[in-house]
């Protein structure tokens, strides 16, 4: 008999700040959609709606979802704060919560129940970067420049416990408020400080601004570490940022891509001239996930507890790169990343090395207690 | 020499964004002080530019000066359309400073409506090509050639305004106007052509701003909104309708932004600047310039 | 002369606006029965005098009493329930509100306010009962005189300070002014400013004449008339 | 010089000036006095293209002014010195003057300048005062130089003695028979009625809209129903 | 009182039976149920602004930001554990009396400068609410705020609906109250000339503050009950668009009229909901419909024809020479 199709919410961020992510993401989706219903399996169709990069919003729009087109599990959004709004929304009202891509811890404290989330937190993140620099240079000084996001914050707050631990000094912080346009003074700043690192955790064309503005005032391209590059953000520090670093969880020039994420990249690259990287690549991963928690469990497809339950003991792996899926109790993954090199940039695509690769516990830090 | 270092680029910084603020403000100023319009949408009309620059020098491939020059004079154009179709039928409104303020509202919306819907996927890319290769070192600092043209175009912008309304009638006319409408049409002055050419000279002034921008900084759709709330804040600060009081201080709101952000914190800076405008305000509820 | 009880005093007021100085120790006062006049050419501080005593300026030097009570720096809604109120140069009513809206706001915060039956009668004496229900700002300008009148009558108001209560009327309204003036200064305290110098002669008791600021000298209206300077200075020929 | 014919002034459904005719030659000075909303500065309001007229025709010079905007027509001679003075209160006397002839790009104007502060010369000591915070009697004094800066063959003036001192009365009155012996046309458009009947040489009598009387000045002033109403 | 009451009378019957049927026919469908439910609170907003700009002629565009202050200090009180109605008039008098402190500043300008000073205020609020990350928990918002306890259980869905209902009647008789009682009469003596207000013995100041304290609390008010109601609160649930909508809703529907704000809230405050699946072009409809009544009906939607008639009884022939 024909099934009905499971319906799956997906709230992003089509419009607002934020919309180079939701669309990204959705982008990504989209590839993993031409092979998400194979004949003889139960139809899986998403529900997008924009959330305008605004909570209420993406909670009016999760409200709607849940009631409206009773879905039977909500995801989709890449910002931190749409999706803290609507993680409320799903715990108070037990609907299961699969995040693609955002990283404050928050979202899945302790007590967290029916959120999970694919991307490592960002507390971690900066855990991380720490490790890395470490290892390249013991007792090194590190300048730190990030917005005042949330999301930004927890990065920060990663970086500073290891940092204290491992003996790194942390020497100029200097924190932007949302909504800043300029940086020269204080890469002045940073370059009269002469660190051995400076990590730029800005967001969108503000990252530009300050990458920028410390490559104007001579800061060596080496010295830079951006917690994550995206394929747009690689572009727009261009050329001259050659050499520099940045964090990933995926990318076109990783070692440990699978076939299969080998042709999403090439079809993705060929539809969208620019190379897909790991905003793209978690929201194709989504679709993949929820089509096994399907296959795995039928009655997933009509019962929230048992599509919650199922999505709780999945083991599986990313089939783009390989890389175990696996949450704990809490709804986090097993967390890991990869810090590149930048090696050339071009038009469409760049090229960049895997310089480190680290993986952590969920908990290794107290990211819950760091970050509130 | 670090110092030193940090000293001038203080300097550096707050004139760079001192000039731009001014620049928007003495746009805004104009076209409050001559339509009695206070245009809630001149963020919108300045990241217009921006993104139009954008879209000419980046999508097209133009040589950014041809862009520049392509966008600013666009400007008069649009502005005139606006004009005709909009702006015009409140002129003789009695309280139209608020009708001007909801019509603003509305385009703000709409372009906002717009700017997210078509730009809002590239908004993490909107830089644009350096005008001129190359650094200069002032002192110490390495400024980079591109955002030294920028800083000097936007400092001869501001003069030549300057000595238009300064020296040329049409600035006298654009004050009698604001002070008594019916008696400077009866000395000769006409009232719909300054009218008219006031809200392209304010916008022209605002485009030039987002142009400047566009090439000193990359920039994002929620330039915006807090470049009209500056804006605002310059102008009430500055006294309504005063040019002069938007340059001074528009570059008083750039100095205090490169000096607090230096010297204490870039968060405190937005405070900083906001919270001094409700301190002038209490001293001097019509502004430090009001004419 | 004693006996006599003040409705205001007025003693070395000075005013300054920046550079200008208004009123350079001006004394004045004005007792209960009396009604005073008060001329000077333009720009001599008779508006700036009644802005002080009314609380709408706070003046650098000098104090202001009524009845006795020091009330220089009062605002002018304290001056109102100490009963000393005025009317503007330029007419001044509500002119989006009906009449009887005008009437009704002067009465709102007034301790002493008339009661309905006494309103209505005002409203008979200064013929505004038909238009109760008309926007005061469609009103004649005679009309309005007649309204700032009746709003401050309703209050109670023990002195009503007119500042040139005919400017712009016709040779026939200021006539039928005049009535009015001259009824009024019956039932309660008037201080005039008027350039129309058959207003000051027929009401005043006594005017001030003001000259830059000072006040140059008082007396009846027989004797400032009579005055070289007053004559010099402000009449011109045409008056002598 | 300027002839007024049938001109009818509507507010809505309110009739302020209703077939008005006046006609005024070359070189007199010309009142028009009337009661308290009368139309007179309706009138003014149209000479001047303020206002729009509902029927009637105003020729200035034998030209036609229907088609003539506002701020042309002070480039034909017409300068119109309006009621409440019309002054710009927040610039100095100069700027005003500056502005009194703001239509005539090639003209010597501080020659001009020169010459309104011979007739009038508290103007010339106080070139730099905010014209809003001089006196009554000096901001008429300018309000009529900025009509004189444009060196008009006619100068309309409404209701220049309202408010001012009996003695700045007589010093107006004074200039504009000297305006006269100029060779500018004058209409004044008065309440007062005394000032009028010392200036002028013809007067109308308006009320409700329309022309009521009109006359030489002693004819006006001889007639005792008038002279009883008016003064 | 009574008086009020009798004039309005009608008014308030139609509008109380609307707002509780609202919810009671809705309550089939918990996401227009919900949309019902934020249209009701913005009433309760809107009667604010209705208060202070329709009659008081004042203009602030800082109300979602007092209404925030409110729905912090209620989700503080609440986590410090305090219970909902403990925390609601707390927390409510405590942002309105933080809104006329912020407004001291600018309540001693005139007129539209008074607007864009708020406007600053506004944005002042806002970054508050995003630096001060202890109190407010930053930009990422609180979520999965607890609804307020009611008879033993928690007020939820339709119950929750009608306690909403019963806030925008309780906020539209206190308008009509307000606005015939006395104080009324002064705020419009206010709005239409303070000078000669004061003159006749009003204390402009006092009736000012007075009036934006008064409007204050509507927005506090409404703003703690938001909270719990959305179950999250962040800096950009009371960002500036929140305060340029609630006086747009006035002035839409008819400024200094008393239903023209009810009219204007309720077409207005469920649109960005109902345009969802529109999200491309719903900012450009929501400007249009904007531009498009003041240009077609400048006085608002029920103020439209009173606005224009209004606007022609001016005589400036009238108008009398201005003071030397
Ligand atoms: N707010 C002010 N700022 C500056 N100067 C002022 C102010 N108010 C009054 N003045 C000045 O004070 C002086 C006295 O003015 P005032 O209005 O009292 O004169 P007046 O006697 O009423 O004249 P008139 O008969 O023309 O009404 C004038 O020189 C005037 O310019
Ligand atoms: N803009 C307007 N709208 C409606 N009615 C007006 C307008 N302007 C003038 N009026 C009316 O037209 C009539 C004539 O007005 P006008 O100002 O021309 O009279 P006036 O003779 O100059 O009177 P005054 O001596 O008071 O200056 C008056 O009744 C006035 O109320
Ligand atoms: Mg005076
Ligand atoms: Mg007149």
């Amino acid at each position: 008999a024909a099934q009905e199709a499971v319906k799956i919410g997906f709230v992003t961020e089509l419009t607002g700040p934020w919309s180079f992510f939701g669309t990204a993401c959705v982008a990504g989706l989209k590839f993993a959609e031409a092979t998400l219903n194979p004949p003889g399996k139960r139809k899986i169709e998403f529900i997008q709606i924009d959330n305008q990069t605004q909570p209420t919003q993406a909670v009016a729009a999760a409200r709607n979802l849940d009631i409206q087109s009773k879905v039977i599990a909500l995801s989709g959004p890449t910002s931190s704060d749409t999706a803290l709004a609507i993680y409320g929304y799903a715990e108070q009202n037990k609907v299961p919560f699969l995040v693609p891509v955002a990283a404050f811890p928050q979202l899945t404290k302790p007590g967290t129940r029916y959120s999970f989330r694919i991307e490592p937190n960002a507390a971690g993140w900066g855990y991380a970067i720490a490790e890395f620099v470490a290892q390249q240079k013991p007792g090194a000084k590190i300048a730190l420049m990030h917005s005042d996001f949330a999301l930004m914050r927890a990065i920060s707050a990663g970086l500073k416990y290891q940092a204290a631990k491992k003996g790194l000094k942390i020497e100029p912080e200097i924190v932007f408020p949302q909504g800043s346009n300029d940086a020269t003074v204080q890469a002045a700043q940073v370059l009269a400080a002469n660190p051995d690192y400076v990590v730029v955790v800005g967001a969108g064309g503000f990252d530009n601004t300050i990458t920028n503005q410390l490559l104007d005032v001579g800061i060596k391209p080496e010295k830079i570490i951006h917690p994550y590059g995206m394929a747009t953000q690689v572009k727009g520090w261009g050329k001259r940022s050659v050499g520099s670093l940045y964090g990933t969880f995926f990318d076109a020039n990783l070692d440990t891509v699978t076939a299969e994420g080998r042709k999403f990249i090439d079809d993705f690259k060929a539809q969208n001239k620019r190379l897909p990287s790991y905003v793209e690549n978690y929201c194709y991963v989504t679709s993949q996930i929820i089509r096994e928690v399907i296959d795995a469990d039928p009655k997933a497809g009509d019962d929230r507890e048992v599509f919650r339950n199922t999505l709780s003991a999945l083991k599986s792996k990313e089939v783009t790169s390989g890389i175990p899926i696996e949450f704990d109790k809490n709804g986090a993954r097993k967390e890991y990343i990869y810090f590149m090199q930048i090696q050339d940039v071009g038009e469409v695509e760049y090229k960049s090395k895997p310089v480190f690769t680290t993986t952590w516990d969920p908990e290794i830090i107290p990211v819950y207690d760091l970050v509130k | 020499m670090p110092t030193e270092l940090v000293l001038i680029s203080t300097l550096f910084t707050g004139l760079m964004l001192g000039v731009i603020f001014s620049l928007v403000a003495a746009g805004v100023t104009i076209i409050y002080g001559s339509i009695w319009m206070p245009n809630a949408a001149n963020g919108q009309f300045f990241l217009l530019a921006a993104l139009a620059l954008w879209s000419a020098a980046v999508s097209w491939g133009l040589h950014p000066v041809v862009a520049a020059l392509l966008v600013i004079g666009a400007s008069v154009p649009a502005s005139l359309l606006l004009e005709q179709v909009l702006i015009r039928r409140f002129y003789d409104v009695p309280n139209r400073n608020v009708s001007y303020f909801v019509l603003s509202l509305g385009i703000t919306q709409i372009l906002a409506g717009l700017f997210s819907v078509t730009y809002g996927v590239w908004s993490d890319q909107f830089q644009i090509p350096p005008l001129m290769a190359g650094i200069t070192f002032l002192g110490p600092f390495p400024v980079s050639n591109s955002r030294l043209a920028a800083l000097v175009t936007g400092v001869a912008l501001l003069a030549a305004l300057f000595a238009l309304l300064r020296y040329h009638k049409y600035g006298r006319a654009i004050r009698a106007v604001f002070q008594n409408r019916d008696a400077a049409s009866l000395r000769g002055v006409n009232v719909r052509a300054i009218y008219r050419l006031s809200f392209v000279l304010g916008n022209l002034v605002v485009a030039a701003g987002g142009v400047l921008y566009a090439f000193a900084y990359s920039f994002d759709l929620s330039v915006s909104w807090s470049m009209s709330i500056t804006a605002f804040a310059i102008m009430i600060i500055g006294g309504p309708g005063s040019v002069v009081g938007a340059v001074a201080v528009g570059m008083v709101f750039g100095f205090t932004q490169a000096i607090v952000s230096a010297f204490a914190s870039p968060t405190v800076a937005t405070f900083s600047y906001l919270g001094a405008m409700l301190l002038i305000l209490l001293m001097k509820p019509s502004g430090l310039f009001a004419r | 002369m004693t006996g006599r009880v003040p409705l205001f005093e007025a003693e070395d007021i000075v005013m300054r606006f920046g550079g200008v100085v208004a009123l350079r120790k001006v004394s004045v006062t004005q007792f209960e029965g009396e009604t005073l006049g008060m001329i000077g050419p333009n720009g001599s501080g008779k508006t700036t005098f009644v802005n002080v005593v009314t609380g709408h300026l706070a003046p650098q030097e000098g104090r202001v009493r009524v009845a006795g009570a020091e009330v220089t720096r009062f605002r002018p809604h304290r001056m109102a329930a100490a009963g000393i109120t005025r009317t503007y140069q330029a007419v001044r009513v509500f002119r989006e509100l009906t009449v009887a809206d005008n009437i009704a706001t002067a009465t709102v915060d007034a301790p002493n306010r008339m009661d309905a039956d006494e309103i209505a009668a005002t409203l008979d004496w200064l013929q505004l009962g038909h238009r109760l229900n008309v926007a005061a700002g469609s009103l004649t300008l005679f009309e309005q005189r007649r309204l700032e009148i009746l709003m401050r009558l309703v209050q109670r108001a023990r002195l009503i300070m007119l500042d040139e209560p005919v400017g712009g009327l016709s040779a026939t309204e200021v006539r039928a002014m005049l009535q009015v003036l001259g009824d009024l200064r019956r039932r309660t305290g008037l201080f005039v400013i008027e350039h129309a110098m058959k207003v000051i002669r027929e009401l005043a008791d006594s005017v001030v004449v003001m000259l830059a600021g000072e006040k140059l000298m008082q007396g009846t209206p027989a004797e400032i008339l009579a005055d070289k300077r007053v004559v010099d200075q402000y009449l011109g020929r045409a008056h002598a | 010089m300027l002839e007024i014919s049938s001109l009818t002034i509507r507010y809505g459904a309110f009739l302020a000036v209703d077939g008005l005719d006046i006609v005024i030659g070359k070189g007199e000075i010309v009142g028009l006095i009337g009661p308290n909303g009368a139309g007179k500065t309706s009138t003014v309001k149209a000479l001047g293209g303020l206002i729009r007229p509902a029927a009637g025709r105003i020729a200035f010079r034998g030209r036609d002014l229907a088609a003539v905007p506002a701020h042309e027509r002070i480039t034909l001679g017409l300068s119109i010195v309006p009621e409440g003075r019309g002054i710009f209160a927040r610039m100095s006397v100069e700027e005003n003057l500056l502005m009194g002839a703001y239509a005539f790009d090639g003209a010597n104007k501080a020659a001009r300048m020169r010459r309104v502060y011979d007739l009038f010369p508290i103007l010339a000591e106080r070139r730099w005062q905010a014209a809003g915070t001089m006196s009554g009697g000096q901001q008429q004094m300018l309000a009529v130089s900025m009509g004189l800066m444009a060196e008009p063959e006619m100068i309309v003036l409404d209701e220049p003695s309202l408010g001012l001192a009996p003695i700045v009365i007589e010093e107006i009155g004074k200039a504009l028979i000297r305006l006269r012996e100029a060779g500018v046309t004058v209409f004044l458009v008065e309440q007062n009625a005394t000032l009028t009947a010392d200036v002028s040489d013809r007067i109308y009598v308006m009320s409700n809209g329309t022309v009521l009387h009109h006359g030489t000045a002693e004819e006006i002033t001889r007639n005792e129903d008038m002279l009883g109403a008016l003064l | 009182m009574t008086d009020a009451l009798r004039k309005h009378g009608r008014g308030l019957v139609v509008f109380a039976a609307a707002a509780y049927a609202l919810p009671l026919l809705l309550a089939g469908n918990r996401y227009f149920a919900f949309i019902g439910g934020i249209a009701l609170l913005h009433v309760v907003w809107t009667a604010g602004m209705s208060l202070l700009y329709g009659y008081a002629g004042l203009m602030p565009l800082m109300f979602a930001g007092i209404a925030g202050i409110s729905a912090y200090a209620a989700v503080g009180l609440m986590a410090a554990g305090f219970s909902f109605w403990t925390a609601l008039p707390i927390a409510a008098l405590f942002a309105a009396l933080v809104g006329v402190g912020l407004g001291l500043p600018a309540l001693r300008l005139k007129g539209f400068y008074f607007t864009l000073c708020s406007l600053v205020i506004q944005t002042v609020i806002t970054l508050a609410f995003v630096y001060f990350v202890n109190l407010t928990n930053g930009d990422t918002g609180i979520s999965q705020i607890a609804p307020p306890a009611w008879f033993g259980g928690p007020l939820q869905g339709v119950g929750f609906d009608l306690v909403l209902a019963t806030l925008a009647v309780g906020a539209m008789v206190a308008l009509v109250l307000i606005v015939e009682a006395p104080f009324g009469r002064r705020l419009v003596a206010v709005r239409e000339d303070d000078e000669l207000a004061e003159m006749l013995g009003i204390d402009v100041v006092r009736q000012k503050l007075a009036a934006f304290f008064v409007g204050s609390l509507f927005a506090a008010v409404g703003g703690a009950f938001y909270a719990p109601y959305v179950g999250f609160v962040s800096p950009r649930s009371f960002d500036v668009l929140l305060s340029l909508n609630i006086w747009l809703m006035v002035a839409f529907g008819g400024r200094g009229t008393i239903w023209g704000a009810v009219v204007g809230t309720v077409l207005l405050a469920p649109l960005p909901f109902l345009l969802q699946d529109y999200y491309k072009v719903k900012d450009v409809i929501y400007g249009l419909l904007i531009i498009g009544v003041i240009v077609l009906l400048p006085g608002g939607i029920l103020g439209g024809l009173g606005g224009r008639a209004a606007a022609g009884t001016k005589s400036p022939g009238l108008r009398r020479k201005e003071a030397a």
